[in-house]
């Protein structure tokens, strides 16, 4: 397991998800939060998840990484870290990854920081707990880590508390943390949400960064495909615990094919809107997963659902481009980048007034 | 260079559970709506017996002397059996009819105290949390001075003045004569009651009176009288509720305890508390004096806490709050 | 600054108000103190003496401010009741309940933190049930009942422990003290431990679910370091206050537990002064508690800030 | 368990004080409690305690058995030791005793308010000048000789030589005509001493012939001039009265008041630590005492006396090894220790004791001055319900104030004990119709005692079907005395335990009217008796120079409270203390001038200390 990084591969296959199904017990039954995703990320590439809140993206990286609690939880599917699969693995077994191989970043570094341990400390944990570091090198460390993420007056931050951080400070903290140990994989979910547009921006690019000096795979979690657009390699789009579409980044914003990805972009805020109310955009409210519609499970919402929609479940077709797929009966054309080829899409419609009509 | 190579699987897994088996967490609610209706039974029997104890030929007066084929059953010569249920005390009294006659005045004194401790409570916690400024200040103040003194400390002092200004002594004044025994030891109990409880009540106001609901009501130029009586004092009642339950069963035990230190209600009347201290040294020969009481006592403690702590559970109020 | 001198002025009106009305709770109606404090046989001299000495004839705030004064030069008096001085007195008592509360309440602690740290663990497993029925049933009972019970199982039936805890101190005999000591701290910390092992198990389901606690994780920590470094300090808010206040009811609320088990401490010693009129005596010792109870508030209080560092900024910004 | 009736005991002279706060029963022997002033309580002490324990420790040794071998004799003869006589003491080893009471404190004999268990304890360092022996006579202690003159009327005592206390004073004719005088000045222990001689300052006359030797003077009512006959006299030095501490140190005490908690007498111990709750005594290795074998007593090498105020729980710690002696009036506990004889070796003592009883006010105006009143309230109660209730069912009914075995005790002194509910409740319509009162209300005041509750209880029960209405009222134990002392509240009656025994002069003060003031008033004639014919064989009893003259006299005193039903007597107080099996030498004392002493000295649950040892 003490694999050390230098020596890594630098290519190849690094994740691979198959078929990973997820669902809490509930008093009401079974919430399947993911149902049957598989995905594959190569070393050093960054994978956009996109969708929703609700739509399973959250639970799916979780779940990937083993970090959701056991009881009342069950899992199915498989997942290969380097090869190894790493579904079945005790708590113990996975803490060998945790922090040293994967690491995670959350939306709010205000909640997701230890409001009670100084930020010091919280650097060092890894650095001790995996690489055995004493007291004085963890702490010397944590000081490089904080200027390698552009932390000014590092040495004095490490002394101080979450609270007495900006926002922006304190994800950078997080984004140190993450890379204490130089993990090959990091999740990142939400991590701009909470922060100012100008800020968003700057840890966005702090991430590519670190990805990039690091080679480094990347799963960046949002429900903003503005976010996704400029610092990943491949998207993959989910709803109701599925993936609906996916392809590489620039083949997705040329075609995009499935209503419900055409919804998501629709949604990008405009640079004067306030940057939390973009997801009411899409009128109604993501399927009960307890008990999913039959059908598209977008059906209900979707502007362009016809019959077959709601009685038989799309299956993930091969679009265009040979990378490119969706789940859609009746795909549609946007954009105006590509026509659509396919023969039973929607007629011709007007973007902005299926925009408008959505909203 | 393909990042994501394929999604294979076009139908969902078929996960391990079947959704529509409803598990564990089902199960564990009506549990506790299982225990809720015992204590509730519990109680309710406890009360109707007590009630009608007089009318209930399978009850003795506590009065009473037991006899056991025609002999005085005194120094605990009978223990429990048909005769008498919970056997007899010290004195051949039967210990069951004590025990119902004992809940008749425990209860009385539990229900009284926590009825004023509320009353009185509420409202010093409402205007403290409602207006703030002078009035909570004054009011905390108070609350703090009554916590200061441990209880148990607070009720023995009172008690036992209260008893003694009752002497007829050169300079005690009359007045406290109108009260008896047993409504001394109620008021002194709900003054025990009164702080926790405000205290609560401020806390509940104080967040409830941000609300948008509130603020709506005073936007629209509702009196702050209209304000506390329609809109904050409604949603205290589930709380107060589930508080009104704990409290009373501690204020069930703390009654017990003073009796224990023999500070109780006039002589003649049983309580729990009495009876238990009359009897436990001798817990050694005579278990049955002492047991049922207690037992009666514990469970009847235990039932309030289960359904005040099943009332906070259906209103999903937190423990911590009180 | 401003918060010290909030508190401050806070447990003067608390201390003034307190002090005072159990004086005057105490005089009201005694046509003569200084008998009562002396008993019947006491000679007219001796009387005078005392009634002079405490202005017994005057006013009551007369009274209190000589009470004060006297206390201030620690010249806490002497009681009659007790044939000894009062500061002799409280060198005999205090201690006793002291060690009872201190220990009851470590004990209390001792219990609910491994047993409420593994419920939240193990949430709605077999061992958070039984956690949780034994929590219920030790609420509820009443501390006579189990105090009781203790006796009798452990000390009438088992001989294991003594059944009238004739005080030892623990710097005199260590074996003998524990020995003595342990039934009165468990009735005591029984039901306390059960109502720290609720509080606390809510408070640490709630934390467990944040965010920090999965970050924790994710960082490779341990999970007992996810428990008892992260989790538990995070969720200890309502445990300290209900610390403090258990503190508190203990340092006079013991009585209950040092007249069933004989121990001699604060509480009995109150409860008698209280019985034989010693106004002296109840007075100093209403205002040791008090005292007690507020300082003890006070500690709370400050390990609230200890805790959590952003209580510490929001005070020193006053 | 406990004595309900009797909230308290008082035995000033007699030792007769025993009062019983918790369950347990608490002796007061001298005391009367913290209130009563000492010294009365002192000189009285002595001479009634003696007598009682003489009755005991005969019945102790029948009820304990096993270890004992020992016989039993008749009552008033014998002390019978628990132990097996040939058995040689072993010296040395540690003590655990515990008795109920707490108070204690100054320990100056003259102002120690002491209860039974804090005369026990005064006696491991202080020595009294007399001591009772088996033979129910004084004998001389710490004197030599304490002689009377043909009438009476002069008391002449010898000092013993060569014995020094233990700050090196020596014990001379000074030392105690000091603690005499000192003790003298009492407020109780006036009352007690009215008959003998004062001098024109109030101080006792006693007369100091030369170092070692000097004279008390009787005189009636205190007057010098007219020589007064008291034969029984010397009874109170064996008593708080006759209790000597070391001079110098009583001047240490009056300079530096905190030094009372020190004290220095000629003892067969030396106090170590004084607590509230702890009283260590070591040996004191220069005790002029010793045994018949020549073996310098005492034995122990250290005696902790701890306080256990309630009875149960002295039984449950000396069940569980904690304590190794303690004595109870108890009878639950009494009766447990009975069953288990064989672990737990107990003297008895159940002659000469306590009468539990009711004691009336009987200067309060109101239905109790009206002797019907009294005896239905006596009439309607059920002792044998009540004895079964509160006295593990072990001890007898009372019909007075004279115990078996006291002078006076008479079978059948014409009071009812059985119950007798309508002809008790004809008495009351009777007194209701020739007063035309509506309703009979009484107030009784009971120390707060899980037992006098019980008591309570069924009394309340009692007199309800009678038509009387009771309201009951509980005050601690010391202010409950001084309640009764000077009449101060409302109550018409207290829950009572007094006047254990031998002699019907340990009585005196207690009964006489000359004791007797109204309300407001000391009076230490508590129940304020104020009846000729008491009056009349009391003084008889007292001048009666042979013991027929003072039977007979007494006979007279216990047939006016039969019939006048001045007490409500309930029971007779049943005292024993229960010891470990190796705990050996509770009653064989040998006194200096070769007599046996009586268990206890005569005190109601109390031993000797200075011949106790333990069997290794």
């Amino acid at each position: 397991m003490s694999r050390n990084y230098p020596t890594r591969p630098e290519t190849g296959v690094l994740l691979d998800v198959e078929d990973l199904a997820t669902g809490f017990k509930t008093g009401r039954g079974l919430v399947r939060a993911v149902d049957g995703v598989s995905l594959k990320l190569d070393r050093g590439k960054a994978l956009g998840i996109v969708g929703e809140s609700g739509s399973g993206k959250t639970i799916l990286s979780r779940s990937i990484m083993g970090l959701l609690p056991r009881r009342g939880v069950v899992r199915a599917g498989e997942v290969r870290f380097e090869g190894a699969r790493i579904d079945q693995l005790t708590i113990k077994q996975m803490r060998q990854y945790w922090g040293k191989e994967m690491a995670m970043i959350f939306q709010d570094p205000m909640t997701s920081l230890n409001p009670l341990m100084k930020i010091g400390a919280q650097i060092t944990e890894p650095l001790k707990t995996h690489l055995g570091m004493g007291r004085e090198t963890a702490s010397d460390t944590a000081e490089k880590l904080l200027v390698d993420v552009g932390i000014p007056e590092a040495h004095r931050r490490l002394n101080q508390y979450p609270h007495e951080l900006s926002g922006g400070m304190r994800q950078r903290v997080m984004i140190a943390i993450a890379m204490a140990c130089g993990p090959t994989m990091l999740f990142a979910d939400e991590p701009t949400t909470a922060l100012d547009v100008t800020v968003q921006a700057q840890i966005l690019d702090l991430l590519e960064e670190q990805r990039r000096d690091r080679n480094m795979s990347l799963i960046l979690v949002t429900h903003d495909l503005g976010v996704v657009a400029g610092h990943t390699d491949e998207i993959v789009v989910m709803y109701a615990g599925k993936i609906v579409e996916k392809a590489p980044t620039g083949v997705l914003f040329s075609q995009m094919r499935h209503p419900y990805t055409e919804a998501l972009l629709a949604s990008i805020p405009k640079i004067e809107q306030p940057s939390h109310t973009r997801l009411h955009a899409i009128a109604g409210r993501p399927p009960d997963l307890v008990n999913p519609p039959t059908g598209c499970r977008f059906a209900p919402r979707c502007q362009y659902a016809q019959d077959r929609c709601r009685q038989q479940e799309p299956p993930l077709t091969a679009g265009d481009h040979p990378e490119h797929a969706y789940a859609c009966w009746f795909p549609v054309v946007t954009g105006g980048f590509d026509r659509p080829a396919a023969t039973d899409a929607t007629t011709d419609s007007n973007v902005a007034v299926t925009i408008g009509g959505l909203r | 260079m393909t990042l994501i190579t394929d999604t294979t699987s076009m139908t969902p897994t078929p996960l391990d559970v079947p959704p529509a088996a409803e598990p564990l967490p089902k199960r564990s609610r009506s549990k506790i709506h299982v225990g809720f209706w015992i204590a509730l039974a519990w109680v309710a029997a406890l009360l109707l017996m007590a009630i009608f104890a007089d009318q209930l030929s399978f009850i003795r007066l506590p009065t009473a002397a037991v006899k056991n084929h025609g002999r005085s059953t005194a120094g605990y010569k009978l223990g429990p059996g048909w005769n008498a249920w919970f056997g007899v005390d010290s004195t051949g009294r039967d210990v069951f009819s004590k025990v119902i006659y004992g809940a008749r005045t425990t209860l009385k004194v539990g229900l009284w105290s926590t009825v004023i401790g509320l009353l009185v409570g509420t409202f010093m916690g409402l205007i403290a949390g409602y207006f703030k400024g002078t009035y909570d200040r004054v009011i905390s103040i108070v609350v703090d001075i009554m916590l200061a003194v441990p209880p148990l400390v607070l009720a023995i002092i009172i008690v036992y003045r209260v008893g003694d200004l009752q002497q007829d002594r050169p300079g005690n004044p009359g007045i406290l004569k109108w009260f008896t025994r047993t409504e001394q030891i109620t008021v002194v109990l709900s003054l025990l009651a009164i702080a926790p409880l405000a205290r609560i009540v401020r806390a509940l106001t104080m967040s409830l009176a941000q609300r948008d609901f509130v603020l709506a009501a005073r936007s629209v130029g509702a009196k702050n009288f209209r304000i506390i009586t329609r809109e904050i004092l409604p949603n205290l009642i589930p709380a107060m509720m589930s508080v009104a339950f704990t409290g009373l069963a501690l204020l069930i035990s703390a009654e017990a305890a003073l009796a224990f230190l023999g500070f109780s209600v006039e002589t003649g009347t049983p309580t729990w508390g009495k009876m238990i201290n009359a009897s436990y040294r001798d817990m050694d020969k005579a278990w049955w004096a002492t047991l049922f009481p207690s037992l009666v006592l514990f469970l009847t403690v235990l039932a309030f806490n289960v359904i005040g702590d099943r009332i906070a559970r259906h209103y999903d109020i937190r423990e911590a709050a009180l | 600054m401003r918060y010290a001198a909030q508190k401050t002025a806070q447990f003067l009106i608390v201390f003034v108000i307190v002090t005072f009305g159990v004086l005057v709770a105490m005089r009201l109606g005694v046509n003569d103190p200084a008998r009562r404090m002396l008993g019947g046989t006491a000679t007219q001299a001796n009387i005078d003496a005392v009634t002079a000495k405490y202005h017994l004839n005057s006013d009551y705030f007369t009274q209190y401010f000589y009470w004060v004064k006297n206390m201030l030069t620690l010249d806490l008096g002497r009681s009659e009741i007790f044939s000894t001085d009062v500061r002799t007195l409280l060198r005999q008592k205090v201690p006793t309940t002291l060690l009872l509360t201190i220990y009851a309440v470590v004990l209390a602690l001792l219990i609910a933190l491994p047993v409420a740290v593994l419920s939240a663990y193990r949430r709605d497993g077999l061992f958070d049930k039984s956690a949780g029925f034994f929590s219920f049933a030790f609420v509820s009972i009443p501390g006579v009942v189990l105090g009781i019970l203790l006796l009798l199982v452990f000390s009438i039936h088992f001989h294991w422990f003594p059944a009238n805890s004739n005080k030892i101190y623990p710097w005199d005999n260590p074996l003998q003290s524990a020995k003595n000591f342990f039934l009165p701290t468990l009735t005591l910390a029984l039901p306390i431990s059960a109502i720290f092992t609720r509080l606390l198990r809510g408070d640490m389901i709630m934390t467990l679910q944040s965010d920090f606690i999965t970050l924790a994780r994710a960082k490779g920590v341990s999970p007992q370091r996810v428990l008892w470094r992260h989790a538990l300090r995070s969720s200890v808010f309502s445990l300290l206050t209900s610390v403090g206040l258990q503190l508190s009811g203990l340092l006079g609320g013991a009585v209950l537990v040092e007249s069933l088990f004989g121990l001699n401490g604060l509480g009995q010693m109150l409860l008698e002064s209280l019985l034989r009129g010693d106004l002296l005596v109840i007075q100093t010792a209403t205002a040791i508690l008090v005292v007690g109870v507020v300082f003890t508030n006070l500690a709370i209080d400050l390990l609230y800030a200890v805790v959590d560092p952003r209580i510490r900024l929001a005070r020193a910004l006053g | 368990m406990k004595v309900v009736g009797a909230a308290f005991s008082f035995a000033l002279i007699a030792g007769a004080c025993s009062s019983k706060k918790d369950d347990s029963a608490k002796t007061v022997s001298s005391t009367a409690a913290a209130t009563v002033t000492t010294a009365a309580a002192t000189t009285g002490t002595t001479a009634a305690a003696a007598t009682t324990t003489a009755g005991t420790a005969t019945a102790a040794t029948t009820g304990a058995t096993t270890a004992v071998t020992t016989a039993v004799t008749d009552v008033a003869t014998t002390a019978v030791v628990s132990t097996v006589a040939a058995e040689k003491p072993v010296l040395g080893g540690k003590l655990i005793v515990s008795g109920e009471a707490k108070v204690a404190s100054p320990w100056t004999p003259a102002a120690m308010q002491c209860d039974s268990y804090c005369q026990e304890r005064a006696r491991s360092f202080f020595d009294p000048i007399a001591a009772l022996g088996d033979d129910g006579k004084v004998h001389p202690f710490l004197a030599s000789a304490i002689t009377p003159n043909a009438d009476f009327s002069v008391w002449t005592v010898t000092v013993r030589p060569n014995i020094t206390f233990t700050d090196g004073t020596p014990v001379n004719a000074d030392a105690m005509i000091r603690n005499l005088q000192d003790s003298g000045q009492g407020i109780l222990i006036a009352g007690a001493l009215t008959d003998v001689a004062k001098n024109p300052d109030k101080s006792l006359k006693i007369v100091k012939k030369d170092d070692m030797n000097f004279d008390i003077y009787m005189g009636k009512g205190g007057d010098p001039a007219k020589p007064f006959t008291w034969s029984t006299f010397d009874r109170y030095l064996t008593g708080q009265l006759g209790l000597i501490a070391s001079p110098k140190w009583l001047d240490e005490v009056k300079a530096d008041p905190t030094k009372a908690t020190s004290p220095i007498g000629s003892g067969p111990f030396t106090l170590a630590s004084y607590t509230d709750d702890l009283l260590v005594v070591k040996k004191n290795p220069k005790y002029w005492q010793k045994d018949k074998d020549g073996v310098t007593l005492p034995y122990l090498d250290e005696i902790d006396f701890k306080v256990i105020p309630d009875s149960a729980n002295a039984e449950k710690a000396l069940l569980a090894g904690d304590i190794d002696i303690f004595s109870t009036s108890n009878a639950g506990v009494v009766k447990n220790f009975r069953d288990k004889a064989a672990q737990y070796p107990m003297n008895e003592q159940t002659k000469q004791s306590e009468t539990n009883f009711l004691l009336i006010d009987l200067s309060k105006p109101g239905p109790l001055s009206d002797q019907r009143v009294r005896c239905a309230l006596s009439e309607s109660i059920d002792r044998k319900e009540y004895i079964d209730a509160t006295e593990g069912g072990i001890t007898q009914p009372a019909n007075g104030p004279f115990s078996p075995g006291q002078q006076g005790y008479l079978a059948d002194n014409g009071l009812k004990t059985a119950q007798d509910i309508p002809g008790a409740k004809a008495l009351i319509d009777d007194y209701k119709k020739a007063t035309g009162s509506s309703s009979v209300d009484i107030t009784i005041g009971f120390t707060p005692t899980a037992d006098n509750a019980t008591t309570a209880e069924l009394l309340k029960g009692y007199w309800q079907q009678i038509g009387v209405n009771l309201t009951v009222q509980t005050v601690e134990q010391s202010a409950f005395i001084t309640n009764a002392l000077l009449g101060i509240p409302d109550f018409h009656m207290y829950g009572w335990r007094q006047h254990a025994g031998g002699k019907v002069d340990d009585q005196y003060f207690w009964w006489h009217s000359a004791g007797s003031h109204p309300d407001g008033k000391l009076s230490l004639n508590f129940a304020r008796i104020n009846d000729p014919k008491i009056d009349a064989g009391l003084d008889a009893a007292r001048e009666a120079k042979d013991d027929a003259t003072a039977q007979k006299a007494a006979e007279d005193v216990n047939r006016e409270f039969g019939s006048q039903c001045l007490f409500i007597p309930l029971d007779y107080t049943i005292w024993g203390t229960p010891h470990k099996a190796s705990v050996h030498g509770l009653a064989t004392t040998v006194l200096p001038d070769g007599g046996t002493a009586q268990d206890g000295a005569g005190f109601s649950g109390q031993f000797w200390l200075n011949t106790i040892w333990i069997k290794p």
